[in-house]
């Protein structure tokens, strides 16, 4: 992004404005995260800064938060932090029930929204493929229907099919979600993919079966690979359908901090949320470094 | 053994745990599964339609039991099975006024009413319902629910309109049309809220020097976090909160078991502990001691209390059963304009 | 072209059609029979149906009509995978996501073989190709050519009977693909493996070729050895699709088994080779190779037909001079002479006298 | 595929003609298709199954609703017996009487009444008292319910009974866009100060048309930035563009609380750094303006997902010759790279204007009195009126309207050209 | 080579050099003058900064050192749209959403032309190069060598003075590749452009141009004619990279002004013309273009130096035959013969005796 020698004063002006336009909206993608980390060690119940965070009084801080995401719900959140009052919080803490939820419930529906999400759009990339329009406005159809109306429609349904309440229920429901996201990025991947490798495959003397896990499905992973993240975050910031369709002890993350709101909305969710930004900065830089060490392997020269 | 509860999560969820969940259980071995809801009416609806219930107690609002009660919806309630006060008054009499309806029994009233930050107005301090909309004399911004219940009535009253006439008035276009006039007054120094969460946050915040609100969310804030709201029980509306049974409960017994249990003197007193709504029993009244902090009498914070009570307003569940659509749908056009 | 035992009957098409739309015929009525050990090269201008063959071989495409055939068994029902047929492609295909080992190791897993087993048959296909030290690049750490080898090696690695290659040297520049060319023409010798081979550059076709198959608009035009191809065209298309050709168009005025008499349009009267011309007064296309005319009357060949030529424009391309030349009113007649330290050097405008021998001047169906 | 070629083989094979040309190739492609189909069907039928069933399940309240019908069954039939303008007669008022009692029974008056407040408010209570009183009624009826309540001798709300006395009926529809029946049954528009809908229809779509206009401008240059640097930089700064993605929404719409209220952070800070007086702090949420930041934030990087993804493939020679033809940086920019960014514009456009126009909860908290979207009466209905009907029928006009905008963005970009990434 | 006046001094780079790392020199010095209406090729392999160069003189690429001239004037500071260069790239770079006509008419608006003369220029530039009926169309709807002749026309419709080619035919295939050289060539002539066009092919080099620049390793190795190139390069890699050639290594045992012998590798002596060698003892590689070898002893030229040969293979290749030798222990020795009627035949395994002229057997330093 260098500039050429040549630029009109103009084109100069032009050129640092637009470097810092980009870094003030990367500041204002970020803003709201960042914000979020030194209130959740806020000591008071409010999503404010207090006058001693603000000149930085210890007492303004405090863990109280990240310790109610362990107390609360427990059986005995007053007892001695020893083995059993650990496993009190593990068995019974609200917070972490949930964290356990949303994984199971995040995990199962990426898994079967990925799967049918790739097969699908292995079929929907062949040429002869027919009523390919019609077929993928169907497949993408949950992405554009609001909310609210999908967790209803799916409640009665499920009420009628007696999956209301169950955890298949809500992994179909979620999966169902993050459907979409897997077909637009794999059939994006599969545009680009060269089919002469599966004819390769096949003249080499592998089954169909063998060129879809050994040829195919190595060269596509990164596609499948963002589309089942999108699922699996659909998922995870799912709160609505969990509403309708959840049972009690099922609740998720997002539905629990949806929890009482018209009492009480605590900087609990703050701490989470920053558990889960420092999870998934901790994620995604991984994914970049793999990233970069099968870049090397493939021996492509980073651009 | 368990059966389930659905309510309204938050600080109010937990006082019903401690009050009655475990003390049911310590009692009968049946454990209460405490569920969580935006508004359980919703999801109970869905769930009698859908011929799917999984919900053994519910805790409603008044309105919203009755309503669905007509609807057929809910499980009538024998008032006979309710057990007599403590002091021995029979059920019926110890209840106050419309507690116990035919397929509900309230527990708490609990009442929207406006706070303000005390050190916004160190002298002379709010005081009554004509204050809130007196931006003149209490300069700053306001807080109210962005909808049409309680606002309409709580417009009249401070514009001199008695209590008792409120409702009446409203009947009337004229009425109608006198509370959004009041309203139109303060419109544009108001900030809407949806969530019960918000108001104390939007006090807290600074963003607002009064505000209406949850008495009890007040209060918490108050006392527990220390925080210099005052509560002005002026022209509140108070309304009644409580147990109904959802048509087709799976564990009908237990849970006319849990509501007759729920439903004695001390348990009703007991909640009080832990959040100050006001029991819904005439003989709890007196048994209703310190907040869970050891030292704050609740007494006085109650809706209920006499002194609180002077101009005061119970909210008709039949005006907003038949006018809640129009009013709403002309409180949205009015918010539009 | 008409054998009998099965090893002469290798590869078959039996009438073979093939359409994708339905409409219009993209191979129009295929027969071929391909000898065990032979090298075909199937050779046309683009869209005339070559790839679209080798695809009803490899069994990726069904013919729409008509059988192939393979060591006399219709394959039309066999999957691709169990046809046992090597094939390069001319993208190469390389799986880019294992190494140059994994790429060959790949089709003997499928089949099954043993470790020490697959590694030596890796060994000796990379050697084969000069590649022994490539083993742990990926496809991306190496050059065209490079790439090119281990693509052939893959297909080769698996000992099949018969290789397909579509283009495999279309995307190399013109100094490797020389080398390829012979590389792979030593290999084909060297295994006695069939090789069909698809490519649109006539110069690939006549080199490394037993026959060629000259396809255009979905037929085969002619099916001939390079020599033959190249000297004793068909009809013109043929003619002029391989290598470079000089056309004079005229009219036969007289013609007597091998032997006709041309009047060009400018009136000079020639003799000629008849090909497709049967009788007197037909219009006819006469065509003359550039390497055949001579100007140096000392080097004409005995019996030599002279006419005069203008030089128009020398060309120099290094080991050949183009000349130009304005003969018998046509403005693109060529000449080639080779670029020799004594060669008589010529200069535009330049009158001099071009000749010919009767037997190189062929009489072909205009066109 | 054996048999043709055994009947056609003795046949010349110059030309097969057009039609068996055309059955030969379908047989020689349907196992292909059937192949395709096969991996495409467990998915389809998953979404059939799992979607479009329950939502057509849902969309069907919009017009179905047997409140009255079913639990008035006397008086449905004699409204179907008797023409529209009927003078209710003794006969009407006695199977009135026989259903009131009868739905005063079975504990289903409630709803009946719910179903005609819902086109004629401040009925519901009429009909459950007079419930109560049923068991009293006597011949002749219309004395004794008119007795009970004047309010039985109105015409428009026997108008208004006919009306519901239909399973089926379009009033759903007509309220959702402000519109009413008059007792004759013919459309009016609702009155004055209760239009809502419509006017909540328009500001849903500018709203949600000025975000994703918004979008577009900020997530262009980002864009743009993130496609051109090496992908080792990208990378990295992508991570800023998808944390958000990562973050709870109610967690997002605080943080903007936060930031931006008027003793916020953004305040405070230009107050403490005296840019801004006291007095003068700015009010930037509880009004539109909060819910076009917060909104803008939440579906950002719906915008630069599929931009980046158009972008990062075009060369740079395509600008390169521009400005080798002659092209100033802008001419290129403007005639030669913007158009080719076009199908990711599409794409995100319609993604984030789908998103805007479905949101509800953003809104609520950050958007004030001017921040309310249709969305939020949809759940409003859904969850505290318990109007479904309603609720459906709203839901099925926005759905219509998504279902227009995303046929026409099919035929303008192809919805193959949408990418994520 | 030396130039005085403007014209002469066109183009002109003034010890460029170019680094992109800050670390390897991708050009380095680069010299290089250029009078009007000069058609110079750029050659050299993959890798050598021939597209860097033209990127520079373009404006795309800032020279890290060294000035670069056109016309005489500076051009570092001016911005690429106000060169005036016309550039044809090797991908073409046809706007994919305009049309041929839009395409053509981009560079006319913005310039400011009327619609009108507008009109005109894209009417002259699509005739130029024979798409006058194609103006319609989108560029995907053009097969490669028609999309190849609409991004010349786009090129060439303002005027330019000046303009460059990268490897403009790189991708088209050896017949349509044939045709666009001569087509290219006549419009230089015809329209008295200057032009800059690079290439690794260097029978396209030899064919089109004036001069061709021989890049290897960011240099110029040597700058000249093509026929000064072929017959007399300057080193090894210029002999090497330019036509076929047949190296013999030996060492040489006298030396003499412009003659000299050496002694192949076998023992055999042989005269040479020295070109990089100054001294005796010193080893030398002894170039012989195929097509300067003869083995008819009619044909040898005078004074011709003959070996003994075995024939190893003979290739057919339609105008040639080429013929693998093994001469003085080299096995791959190339000699070619026009495949002529009275040609002898040769055939493998045949013992021959070959000979050239000592001039063209040119003593280069080895590599
Ligand atoms: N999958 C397909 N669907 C429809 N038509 C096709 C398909 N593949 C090829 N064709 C058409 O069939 C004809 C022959 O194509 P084919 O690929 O066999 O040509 P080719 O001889 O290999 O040409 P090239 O030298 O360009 O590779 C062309 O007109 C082409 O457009
Ligand atoms: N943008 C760039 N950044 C860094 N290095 C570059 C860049 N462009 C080219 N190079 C390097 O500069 C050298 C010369 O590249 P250039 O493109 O000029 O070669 P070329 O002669 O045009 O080769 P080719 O025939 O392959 O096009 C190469 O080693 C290349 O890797
Ligand atoms: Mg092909
Ligand atoms: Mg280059």
């Amino acid at each position: 992004m260098a500039l050429p020698v040549y630029a009109s004063p103009l084109e100069r002006i032009w050129h640092y404005t637009y470097l810092v336009i980009c870094a003030l909206i990367f500041l204002f993608l970020i803003a709201p995260i960042l914000i979020v980390i030194p209130l959740s060690f806020n000591a008071e119940p409010y999503f404010t800064f207090t006058e001693k965070m603000l000149t930085f009084d210890p007492t303004g801080y405090s863990m109280r938060w990240y310790d109610l995401l362990l107390t609360f719900g427990m059986q005995n959140p007053d007892a001695v932090r020893d083995g059993a009052w650990w496993a009190d919080a593990w068995n019974n803490a609200a917070w972490i029930r949930a964290a356990k939820n949303s994984i199971i419930i995040g995990a199962f529906s990426t898994l079967v929204a990925t799967v049918l999400g790739t097969l699908a759009a292995l079929g929907l990339s062949r040429p002869e493929m027919p009523l390919r329009r019609p077929i993928m406005a169907v497949l993408i159809s949950p992405m554009i229907v609001p909310i609210i109306i999908t967790a209803t429609g799916l409640f009665f349904f499920y009420s009628a099919t007696g999956l209301s309440g169950t955890y298949v229920g809500i992994v179909l429901a979620h999966a169902t979600l993050g459907i979409p996201f897997v077909i637009i990025t794999v059939t994006a991947t599969l545009v680009g993919f060269d089919h002469s490798l599966t004819r390769a495959a096949a003249s080499l003397g592998a089954s169909p079966s063998t060129t879809f896990f050994k040829v195919i499905m190595p060269l596509i992973l990164p596609g499948v690979i963002s589309g089942a993240l999108f699922a699996f975050v659909t998922s995870f910031d799912e709160v609505v359908v969990v509403l309708f369709v959840a049972a009690h002890d099922q609740q998720t993350i997002p539905r629990q901090m949806w929890n009482g709101i018209r009492e009480q909305i605590s900087p609990a969710i703050l701490s989470v949320a920053t558990i889960l930004v420092i999870i998934s900065i901790a994620l995604l830089a991984t994914v970049e470094l793999l990233r970069r060490r099968s870049e090397r392997l493939r021996g492509v020269t980073p651009r | 053994e368990e059966i389930s509860v659905m309510s309204w999560g938050g600080a109010y969820a937990t006082s019903q745990i401690e009050a009655y969940h475990k003390p049911f259980t310590a009692q009968t071995g049946v454990s209460v599964i405490n569920v969580d809801a935006d508004n359980p009416a919703a999801p109970i609806k869905a769930q009698v339609e859908a011929g799917n219930v999984t919900i053994d107690v519910v805790d409603l609002e008044y309105a919203d039991a009755v309503r669905m009660c007509d609807e057929g919806l809910l499980e009538p309630i024998d008032p006979a099975i309710l057990p007599a006060g403590a002091d021995g008054t029979p059920a019926a009499d110890d209840f106050l006024p419309g507690a116990v309806a035919e397929c509900f029994v309230a527990t708490i009233v609990f009442s929207t009413l406006y706070a303000f930050d005390e050190s916004k107005f160190p002298e002379n301090p709010p005081t009554t319902i004509a204050d809130f909309f007196d931006t003149a004399k209490y300069p700053g911004k306001r807080g109210m629910r962005k909808g049409a219940k309680v606002n309409l009535e709580m417009a009249l009253m401070a514009d001199g309109v008695p209590a008792g006439e409120v409702y009446a008035l409203l009947e009337t276009p004229e009425g109608v049309d006198r509370a959004f006039a009041k309203l139109d007054t303060i419109k544009n120094d108001m900030i809407w809220w949806e969530a019960g969460a918000q108001p104390p946050q939007l006090l807290a915040d600074g963003e607002v020097v009064m505000t209406t609100g949850y008495n009890g969310r007040f209060f918490a804030a108050a006392v527990a976090e220390g925080k210099p709201f005052k509560q002005v029980f002026d022209g509140q509306v108070y309304e009644y909160d409580g147990y109904a049974i959802p048509k087709g409960a799976p564990n009908m017994e237990r849970a006319k078991e849990f509501i007759v249990f729920a439903s004695q003197t001390q348990q009703l007193a007991d909640q009080a502990k832990w959040i100050a709504y006001g029991p819904a029993r005439k003989s709890s009244g007196p048994l209703v001691g310190l907040y869970q902090d050891g030292k704050t009498e609740m007494g006085p914070f109650m809706p209920t209390a006499a002194a609180n009570l002077t101009n005061a307003l119970p909210s008709s569940y039949e005006f907003w059963v038949d006018r809640d659509a129009e009013l709403n749908e002309r409180f949205n056009a009015w918010l539009a304009q | 072209m008409t054998a009998k035992t099965g090893a002469d009957r290798f590869v078959e098409f039996d009438h073979v059609q093939k359409s994708y739309d339905g409409e219009t015929l993209v191979v129009k009525d295929l027969n071929l029979t391909m000898p065990k050990g032979e090298f075909l090269t199937m050779l046309g201008p683009s869209g005339s149906g070559k790839t679209t063959c080798l695809m009803m071989l490899a069994g990726f495409e069904t013919a729409t009509h008509g059988e192939i055939r393979l060591d006399g068994q219709p394959i039309n029902m066999v999957p691709p995978h169990k046809r046992g047929i090597g094939m390069v492609f001319q993208n190469y295909a390389l799986f880019p996501h294992m190494t140059v080992g994994e790429n060959l190791s790949f089709p003997l897993e499928v089949r099954g073989l043993g470790k020490s087993e697959r590694e030596a048959k890796i060994k000796r296909a990379l050697d084969m190709v000069q590649m022994g030290s490539f083993i742990n690049r990926r496809p991306a750490q190496l050059s065209g050519g490079q790439q090119q080898r281990i693509a052939l090696a893959r297909a080769l690695v698996f000992d099949p009977s018969l290789v397909l290659m579509d283009e495999p040297l279309g995307a190399l520049d013109k100094q490797l693909r020389e080398h390829m060319q012979f590389e792979i023409k030593h290999l084909h010798e060297s295994l006695g493996i069939t090789v069909v081979y698809v490519t649109h550059d006539q110069g690939e076709a006549l080199t490394m070729s037993d026959r060629v198959a000259v396809f255009n608009d979905g037929r085969i035009q002619q099916l001939a050895p390079p020599a033959d191809l190249y000297e004793r065209p068909d009809n013109s298309f043929v003619a002029q699709f391989i290598g470079e050709n000089n056309k004079l168009p005229g009219t036969v005025e007289e013609i007597s088994g091998d032997k006709c008499t041309v009047r060009l349009d400018d009136g000079e009267i020639i003799d000629a080779t008849p090909v497709n011309v049967s009788q007197k007064g037909q219009r006819t296309l006469v065509s003359i190779r550039p390497e055949r005319v001579e100007f140096k009357p000392e080097m004409m060949p005995e019996g030599a037909h002279t006419v005069d030529a203008t030089v128009l424009e020398v060309i120099y391309m290094g080991d050949i001079l183009r000349v130009v030349l304005r003969v018998a009113g046509s403005d693109d007649f060529v000449m080639k002479m080779r670029n020799t330290l004594g060669q008589t050097r010529l200069a535009a405008g330049q009158k001099i006298k071009v000749g010919w021998h009767p037997q190189d001047a062929r009489a072909l169906d205009p066109i | 595929m054996a048999d043709t070629t055994s009947t056609t083989a003795a046949a010349p094979l110059t030309t097969a003609d057009g039609r068996s040309l055309k059955a030969a190739l379908a047989t020689a492609q349907s196992r292909a298709k059937r192949r395709a189909l096969f991996l495409v069907l467990p998915l389809f039928l998953f979404i059939v199954i799992t979607f479009i069933l329950p939502i057509g399940q849902m969309l069907h309240r919009s017009v179905k609703n047997d409140g009255f019908s079913a639990n008035m069954p006397a008086i449905s039939a004699w409204f179907a017996e008797n023409p529209a303008g009927t003078e209710p007669d003794e006969a009407a008022y006695a199977a009135l009487a026989a259903d009131l009692q009868a739905a005063s029974a079975a504990k289903t008056i409630g709803v009946v009444g719910t179903r005609v407040n819902y086109d004629m408010p401040g009925t519901r209570s009429l009909f459950t008292s007079s419930a109560r009183k049923s068991k009293d009624f006597v011949a002749p009826f219309k004395e004794s319910l008119l007795a009970a309540d004047a309010k039985w001798g109105d015409p428009a709300l026997w108008g208004v009974m006919r009306q519901v006395s239909k399973t089926y009926s379009g009033n759903f529809f007509l309220a959702a866009v402000d519109l009413a029946r008059d007792a004759d049954g013919k459309i009016i528009r609702a009155p004055e100060d209760r239009r809502i809908y419509v006017s909540l229809f328009v500001r849903t779509f500018f709203m949600a048309g000025l975000i994703t206009g918004i979008c577009l401008l900020i997530a262009f240059p980002v864009a743009h930035l993130l496609a051109t640097l090496p992908l080792r930089y990208s990378n990295l700064l992508m991570i800023l563009v998808l944390l958000p993605f990562w973050t709870s929404l109610l967690v997002r719409t605080t943080s903007w609380i936060v930031l931006l209220q008027t003793q916020g952070v953004i305040n405070n800070s230009l107050v403490a750094g005296g840019l801004l007086s006291e007095e003068n702090r700015i009010q930037m949420i509880y009004n539109q303006t909060g819910t076009i930041i917060a909104m803008t934030h939440i579906l950002l990087p719906f915008m630069i997902l599929p931009l980046y993804s158009v972008m990062r493939p075009i060369p740079p020679s395509y600008v390169r010759a521009a400005r080798s033809l002659g092209a100033t940086s802008w001419t290129a920019f403007r005639r030669i790279y913007l158009p080719q960014t076009l199908p990711g514009i599409g794409a995100g456009a319609l993604l984030v204007f789908i998103l805007a126009v479905g949101y509800y909860i953003t809104p609520a908290l950050v958007g004030g009195a001017s921040g309310q979207l249709i969305s939020n009466l949809i759940a409003f209905h859904m969850q505290d009126s318990l109007n479904w009907s309603l609720a459906a029928a709203l839901a099925a006009i926005l759905l219509g309207a998504v279902l227009i905008l995303y046929w026409l963005y099919d035929r303008l970009v192809g919805i193959d050209n949408l990418k994520l990434g």
